[in-house]
């Protein structure tokens, strides 16, 4: 008897293994189409996190939305799937992020990913191998400069914003003040962003604008105090200041010293890059007054059009504002939608060359990347032109270009 | 003006950001510089509860109310002294559960003292403390705000930012009461006596085990001053105590290991190269001057600049 | 007052002290003679509490010493003088003698005991602004005795207070002994390997061996025992 | 040179470990586990590497960061800037990396302690400076669709994890031929104790600048491994503090000073960091982190000394091990030239602060006797030995031993002259068997490792240790053993003068006779003997002249039987009043 109760559980036990067996390996017939995966790789641990968590929040808002309003269609209605994956706080923690999703996760179809460029550059090693298509907002001209064939690049490149920047603003300041400014200054940090942007300038950029480049000074990050930096444009005096630090902890150090110096609120006008400088936090540690009148360059904000999204945006976590970082990670999500309602396919290399053909001239995706989305053959954005954003009255908003501008741009009189 | 008016200007302008920076430097130095002397302890997790000031700090400002009650300017500063007796205590227990039991009488006779254990336990307590702190703390930039920190008084050409400032005055004071302390109380002298000779030191009596605890959780406290007196001029993120680890080891190494005295100039003289060398150097290369300003002392003094020779290390 | 009895103590493997049994009575002198290495110093420190014993008892003034922590056992009332000195080498002659007033007893009669130590050492006196680590051997001697008797102490336990010391300074170091203990009533504790001066000071000696008593008695039976001479001469 | 029983044990567990690592790779389908794996190895390199200067030698860097640094920008640069293939990349940064060494290691040996450590701080972090300020922010190696092979770029990523192995085998090769050979028990004798190194003929600077140029090469390989299997780099990611922590870490936790440790501590914390950040990373931020600190604390606290010694003394207890190998043979008996003197000292002076440690002491010692020094403590007897074998310079006088003036030389070039020396306090090396620790004393003696174990098993015998305590380790033995370990590791150089400080101190009557019986045994072979005790009877026994000192200063010289009935000694030993009372008895 004893026997044969073992016999039993032995022989349900193996029925159960081999059932439990069969769920692992091969899948199980449903009526409800397969969850279509896409990735989010960025930092959400390290001194990053904070840029890593904005572009979760605005993958899963894109996400909500395409699962809300019925999937990817031409999959029958499949529901898109996030995979997040922790890119930390070193190249290495990047990759093999990438590398485990990938294994993990072998039908992933893209993602966005990873906000810091030198992350970027270590985990598009590793989809371009695998040949899944990997979006990123990140400036650094050499991601697209590998001849890789699975990165598609929603930003202007640093190399492409330093080209443009200079003489919009030159116009701006023109068309306000009435004069051009002869004379400008750089403090930038020595970040791969930061060079890149500055370098075309430095050769060349500012002498055929007929600027004259009277500050010049690099910086190592963290700073631990901007005095001897802001001495310097204290006693040359530019008419025209381009601050290019890239983490909040510095932009404050600058921007209180040039306050304290006497130089800020307008005094001379500061332009800046990049998307921390608009963020929420750095108006938390600073305040609106010294932000007044700031203008910076980004690749992405919240422009005309998009009030609906930001709002849901708002609504949704609570941000005061989205930001660079959240738009992009949004817009990267129906990207993806789009490129997989053309491949009718779950597989990551038809989704590539759905992506290569796509172009979007309106829908959320298009919303998002204001001048539509169509890739170049290197993978860059067609027409990825920067949007302008200034601080005025405790909000950054777009004031270029013209159609999409929020609010109009204000050029600071320069004091004496 | 000649140009040698103008770099005389930049000069002195240079020199007293350098002595401003320098002497909240110099008490982060003393924090970590008490906890060698008395313990001979290489605390890697400094850095860490330098970072734990700053959010105690901001804390105490802001939800605690200080900020309220006390106004923009004294709030700052409150807030960055009370940071001290609560890094104290956190201080305090993890010697008590953690730290103690491989240092100490607790490691005589292991190899090298314990000396590997004490290492790679400081690193696994500043995992802890930096992951931790984001979890708790989150990932937003913060800062103890205050107009202090962009405002300035003027000293003829001379700006002196009024945060920085203040900073190095309480700085300084924190150092002195803590130099006091050490010098006149009965319990500073029987830490003194502990760090010079732990069995005679039990000899008269002395807990010496006690004394440990209360040199590093003090080490701790007044790390984490200097760091809840920055967080005024500085935003900071949970992992921010890396920046500073560092720099606290130059001044305290600079300074001697195991002179406390040694300990504060060390960081007055970090802060110093810091921003002197900007007059000379590319800007970026500040860091690398501290660096190679710090191995030609080590080099030429290999005791540092106030440690005795006869240390034991 | 101290009563130790059958005491072990090892390291390792090896057996530093081997059931010694050892009493002071109050106000009594008792010397401990015995060749480098026979476990003087272990012997102390066993009674300090920073070895701890395989076996044994010890007991002092009532209390099981072994069952107090190290750390308290100064307080019970007993100085120990440490080998070698070991004074506070980066802390002023005043602050070594404050330090050593530590203890309970030793705060409540800070007063009396310096007035005693300075009066005892008048060179401490002069020097007293000094650091410990300047001092000559016997003014560091001095300090040592010194810093031990500011404690105010009912048990002087002296560990080798002549060694590196020149001769006359070491006669002085003695003298101060002796008079320490026939003046102010201190039970005196000494270890020595100068056999001579310590049974000549003591009311009651032992001769300590490779971790054994081998001999003892009271003062005069000891400096008759031609077995002592013996001993440490090999004549 | 005749070479040594190959390490059979350790090279089948190297055999073992690539097997099982081989097996295990070829298992995994999964690229993201490939990839570990490649870790693993990469970063166990650069543990062994650390080891070897750290673990070995004692001299503990928290720079190593700068080493692999230059490895990986070497290969990258090269290969970016001049079209070279990592292929040859890699030997240019370990030749950079070994070069870096010898330049960070000439001015840093002079620093000790945390000292040196946290000097070693300061190199990858000045580099990480420089470099940004180059411009090399972010450097990406180019992919190459043609030939990537050539360039180490292989369609398959387990070649990387192949070489990586490969990379860690010839690591542990070294750290195996660094370990059984004269290079690492210097090291080990200088971590344990650099003077005792330095009295036994170990030239300090020459163990260990070479133990620095080593781990630097193979930290800089690693690094240049790094490089190819990451395709980029920055200079956070290969000069920052994380990477020489790594370094520290995996050994630390592993165990320090053995071959093992950074493999252990690597195999388990690069997996269990991975798998906590790709588990828990993205669900709640942070938590990676402390689950792995916490796991650090925890462990450490169980096994303060790293995982392997924890297990091994838990499990693998090892059995003494009977050495089989046959001794030296005695040396040719040299027949002692009658009153030669072998060593002559005049008026050798020395001070410390005020104190005349010694003062003005004239000697000769003859060759073949057993010359002994008797005095009280603090009698300047150990202080006088310092003077002779070189740890101090005389303030004044001359030393000579057999004609040739050794005044200001340097002790281990003493100790090649033919002076050993034992010390008061025990410096056995614990985790060495006494056979290890004995043979440490013969490397002076002989170039051949062999030669010199043979010699080391010779002064055994001699000294009355037997074959069975030959093989056990220094840690667990009693006080006799000890004193005859350090007897026979000071014979074991055969010198011409033997130096015993104290050697009888603390040991009971058989003991002690057996210790004297193992001394007059070395001086019948021909040894001269200097010996210092301050207690007499074991000496008039054994000297055949007695020297005495008092407070520095020589009070009596000439035969035992002679000096210990002399006034002074009497005084010194008994005191003045001892001899005033005695006189007064006589009277």
């Amino acid at each position: 008897m004893l026997v044969r109760v073992g016999l039993r559980n032995v022989l349900t036990a193996l029925a159960v293994a081999a059932v439990m067996a069969s769920t692992f390996t091969a899948p199980p017939v449903a009526a409800q189409p397969k969850d279509v995966k896409v990735a989010v790789i960025a930092p959400l641990s390290g001194p990053w996190a904070r840029q890593g968590k904005l572009m979760q929040m605005g993958a899963e808002m894109a996400i909500d939305e395409i699962n809300d309003s019925g999937g990817i269609k031409a999959l029958g209605g499949a529901r898109l799937k996030l995979i997040l994956a922790d890119a930390g706080d070193s190249a290495e923690k990047a990759k093999n992020a990438a590398q485990r999703i990938l294994a993990q996760e072998p039908d992933l179809v893209g993602g966005t990913g990873a906000w810091l460029s030198s992350f970027t550059l270590a985990v598009t090693e590793i989809t371009e191998r695998a040949g899944v298509p990997m979006l990123t907002l990140s400036y650094s001209d050499a991601i697209t400069e590998r001849g890789f064939h699975y990165v598609f690049q929603t930003s202007p490149t640093g190399g492409t914003q330093a080209k443009v920047a200079l003489p919009t603003l030159l116009q701006l300041a023109e068309k306000a003040t009435g004069k051009k400014p002869k004379t400008v200054g750089i403090i930038m940090d020595n970040t791969a962003a930061p060079v890149s942007f500055a370098k075309p300038m430095r050769e060349g950029g500012l002498q055929a604008l007929g600027l004259e480049l009277v500050v010049d000074e690099v910086f190592t990050p963290p700073l631990a105090d901007a005095t001897a930096l802001v001495q310097k444009v204290r006693r040359a005096r530019p008419e025209l200041m381009l601050l290019l630090p890239t983490n909040v902890p510095d932009d404050k150090l600058i921007l209180e010293k040039f306050n304290e110096f006497k130089l800020g609120q307008g005094r001379v006008p500061l332009i800046a890059n990049g998307a921390h400088i608009g963020s929420p936090e750095l108006l938390k540690n600073v305040g609106p007054e010294l932000l007044e009148g700031l203008m910076f360059i980004v690749a992405n904000w919240g422009v005309k059009g998009q009030e609906a999204i930001i709002e849901r945006f708002k609504k949704r976590t609570g941000e005061p504002w989205i930001t660079q970082d959240s738009m992009t990670a949004y817009g990267d999500m129906w990207i993806l939608k789009e490129a997989l309602e053309r491949a009718g396919v779950a597989d990551s290399r038809k989704v590539a060359e759905a992506m290569r053909s796509l172009d979007l001239k309106d829908g959320p995706a298009a919303l998002a990347f204001p001048g539509g989305v169509k890739f170049e053959a290197n993978g860059r954005r067609a027409g990825a032109h920067l949007v302008i954003v200034q601080w005025q009255k405790g909000q950054a908003v777009t004031v270029y270009p013209t159609e999409l501008a929020l609010a109009p741009p204000i050029w600071p009189k320069q004091q004496p | 003006m000649g140009a040698v008016e103008l770099f005389a200007i930049d000069f002195f302008q240079a020199l007293i950001t350098g002595l401003l920076v320098g002497g909240t430097y110099a008490l982060m130095c003393v924090g970590l510089g008490m906890i060698f002397g008395v313990m001979r302890v290489v605390n890697f997790a400094q850095g860490d509860f330098f970072m734990l000031g700053m959010y105690a700090a901001y804390y105490v400002a802001t939800a605690l109310g200080v900020m309220a009650v006390l106004g923009p300017y004294v709030g700052p500063v409150v807030a960055g002294l009370l940071a001290g007796p609560i890094v104290f205590a956190v201080g305090w227990l993890l010697h008590r559960f953690l730290v103690g039991r491989v240092t100490g009488v607790a490691a005589v006779g292991a190899e090298g003292d314990g000396h590997y254990a004490q290492i790679i336990l400081t690193l696994g307590i500043a995992l802890v403390l930096q992951n931790g702190g984001l979890i708790l703390f989150g990932s937003l930039p913060l800062s103890v705000p205050t107009p202090m920190s962009r405002e300035s008084w003027e000293l003829g050409e001379f700006l002196i930012n009024q945060a920085r400032a203040v900073s190095f005055a309480v700085a300084i004071v924190v150092a002195l009461l803590l130099y006091l302390f050490l010098k006149r109380t009965t319990l500073g002298k029987s830490m003194r006596a502990a760090a010079d000779n732990a069995e005679a030191a039990l000899y008269m009596g002395i807990d010496v085990d006690r004394c440990h605890r209360t040199a590093f959780a003090l080490g701790c406290g007044v790390t984490a001053i200097a760091g809840g007196l920055i967080a005024s001029s500085q935003s900071f993120q949970p992992y921010i105590g890396f920046d500073f680890v560092i720099t606290m080891y130059a001044g305290v190494v600079l300074g001697g290991l195991g002179s406390i005295l040694g300990a504060f100039w060390g960081g007055m003289t970090i802060g110093l190269v810091q921003q002197m060398s900007t007059l000379v150097l590319p800007f970026q290369l500040q860091n690398t001057a501290i660096f190679v300003v710090f191995l030609l002392i080590v080099f030429f003094r290999p005791h540092g600049m106030f440690g005795r020779s006869a240390e034991r290390t | 007052m101290l009563r130790i009895a059958s005491l072990d103590v090892a390291y390792g493997g090896l057996r530093a002290l081997d059931g010694v049994s050892i009493e002071v009575a109050h106000g009594q002198f008792v010397a401990v003679v015995g060749p480098n290495g026979a476990g003087k110093t272990t012997l102390f420190r066993a009674i300090s509490g920073t070895v701890t014993p395989a076996g044994g008892t010890i007991h002092y003034d009532g209390h099981d010493l072994l069952a107090v922590p190290a750390a308290r056992r100064p307080h019970l009332g007993i100085a120990h003088v440490p080998e070698g000195r070991q004074v506070f080498p980066s802390m002023t002659v005043l602050e070594n003698l404050e330090l050593g007033a530590y203890t309970e007893a030793g705060r409540a009669r800070w007063r009396e005991s310096l007035d005693l130590v300075l009066q005892l050492f008048p060179v401490l006196g002069a020097r007293r602004g000094q650091l410990a680590g300047t001092l000559s051997g016997g003014e560091q001697q001095m300090l040592a005795i010194g810093r031990g008797l500011a404690s105010a102490p009912k048990l002087l336990m002296l560990d080798e207070p002549s060694m590196g010391l020149a001769p006359a300074v070491a006669d002085t170091i003695f003298d101060r002994i002796q008079q320490i203990h026939h003046e102010h009533g201190v039970a005196v504790l000494l270890v020595e390997q100068r056999v001579a001066e310590a049974l000549e000071s003591c009311d009651r000696g032992y001769v300590l061996e490779t971790g054994r008593i081998v001999m003892q008695g009271n003062h005069d039976a000891l400096i008759a025992d031609d077995r002592v001479k013996k001993a440490y001469l090999g004549l | 040179m005749a070479r040594r029983r190959p390490p059979y044990r350790e090279l089948t567990a190297i055999a073992g470990i690539v097997g099982a690592f081989v097996v295990v790779l070829l298992l995994v389908d999964s690229a993201y586990y490939r990839l570990i794996l490649t870790l693993v190895v990469i970063w166990a390199t650069l543990g062994l590497a650390w080891n070897m200067l750290s673990g070995y030698g004692g001299l503990i860097s928290f720079g190593h960061a700068a080493f692999f640094g230059l490895g990986a920008y070497t290969v990258t640069l090269a290969m970016v800037k001049l079209d070279i293939t990592p292929w040859l990349g890699i030997p240019m940064g370990v030749v950079v990396g070994m070069v870096a060494g010898l330049l960070v290691g000439l001015p840093t040996f002079r620093l000790r302690g945390h000292y040196f450590g946290l000097a070693m701080l300061a190199y990858p972090l000045a580099m990480l400076y420089v470099f940004e300020w180059l411009g090399y922010q972010e450097v990406t190696l180019p992919m190459k669709r043609e030939q990537p092979a050539a360039w180490m770029q292989f369609s398959d990523p387990r070649v990387h994890a192949l070489l990586g192995l490969g990379l860690m085998v010839l690591a542990l090769l070294a750290s195996l031929a660094v370990e059984r050979s004269r290079f690492g028990r210097a090291l080990r004798a200088i971590k344990q104790n650099e003077a005792a190194a330095e009295a036994a003929g170990i030239d300090t600077w020459r163990w260990k600048m070479p133990a620095m140029v080593l781990s630097a090469g193979f930290a800089a390989a690693a690094g240049g491994l790094y490089a190819v299997v990451l395709l980029i780099v920055t200079p956070p990611t290969v000069f920052g503090v994380l990477v020489s922590a790594q370094a520290l870490i995996v050994c630390l936790f592993g165990g320090v000073g053995t071959l093992w440790g950074p493999v252990i501590g690597a195999a388990i914390l690069v997996p269990l960091a991975e798998i906590l950040h790709g588990e828990l990373g993205s669900v709640v931020p942070g938590i990676q982190g402390v689950v792995y600190g916490l796991a650090i604390i925890g462990i450490i606290l169980l096994a303060p000394e790293g995982i392997f010694w924890r297990l091994r003394d838990r499990f693998f207890a090892r059995a003494p091990e009977v050495p089989k190998l046959a001794p030296a043979p005695d040396p040719p008996v040299a027949l002692a030239r009658p009153h030669h003197e072998l060593l002559v000292l005049e008026g050798v002076s020395r001070a410390f602060g005020g104190l005349r440690a010694i003062d003005n002491v004239s000697l000769a010692v003859e060759e073949g006797t057993v010359h002994g020094i008797i005095g009280p403590n603090g009698a300047g007897k150990t202080t006088l030995f310092n003077v002779i074998n070189g740890f101090l310079q005389p303030d004044s006088g001359t030393i000579r031993f057999d004609g040739r003036d050794i005044v200001g030389l340097r002790p281990n070039r003493i100790c090649r002259a033919g002076i050993g020396r034992t010390f008061q306090i025990v410096r056995a090396f614990p985790r060495m068997t006494v056979l290890e620790n004995v043979t440490t004393g013969a490397y002076v003696a002989t170039p051949d490792d062999r030669e010199a174990e043979r010699l080391a098993l010779w002064a055994i015998d001699r000294v009355g240790l037997s074959r069975r305590e030959a093989g056990q380790m220094a840690a667990g033995l009693t006080m006799r053993q000890l004193r005859l370990l350090e007897l026979a590791r000071a014979v074991a150089a055969r010198p011409r003068l033997l130096l015993l400080d104290e050697i009888l101190a603390g040991l009971g009557h058989a003991e002690l006779e057996e210790v004297v019986e193992a001394i007059r045994r070395i001086a019948r072979g021909g040894t001269t003997v200097l010996i210092i005790e301050h207690t007499m009877h074991a000496m008039v026994r054994l000297a055949d002249r007695l020297t005495v000192l008092d407070h520095g200063a020589l009070i009596a010289d000439g035969p035992p039987a002679e000096v210990t009935r002399d006034a002074a000694v009497i005084e010194a030993y008994l005191g003045r009043k001892w001899v005033q009372r005695a006189a007064d008895r006589v009277a």
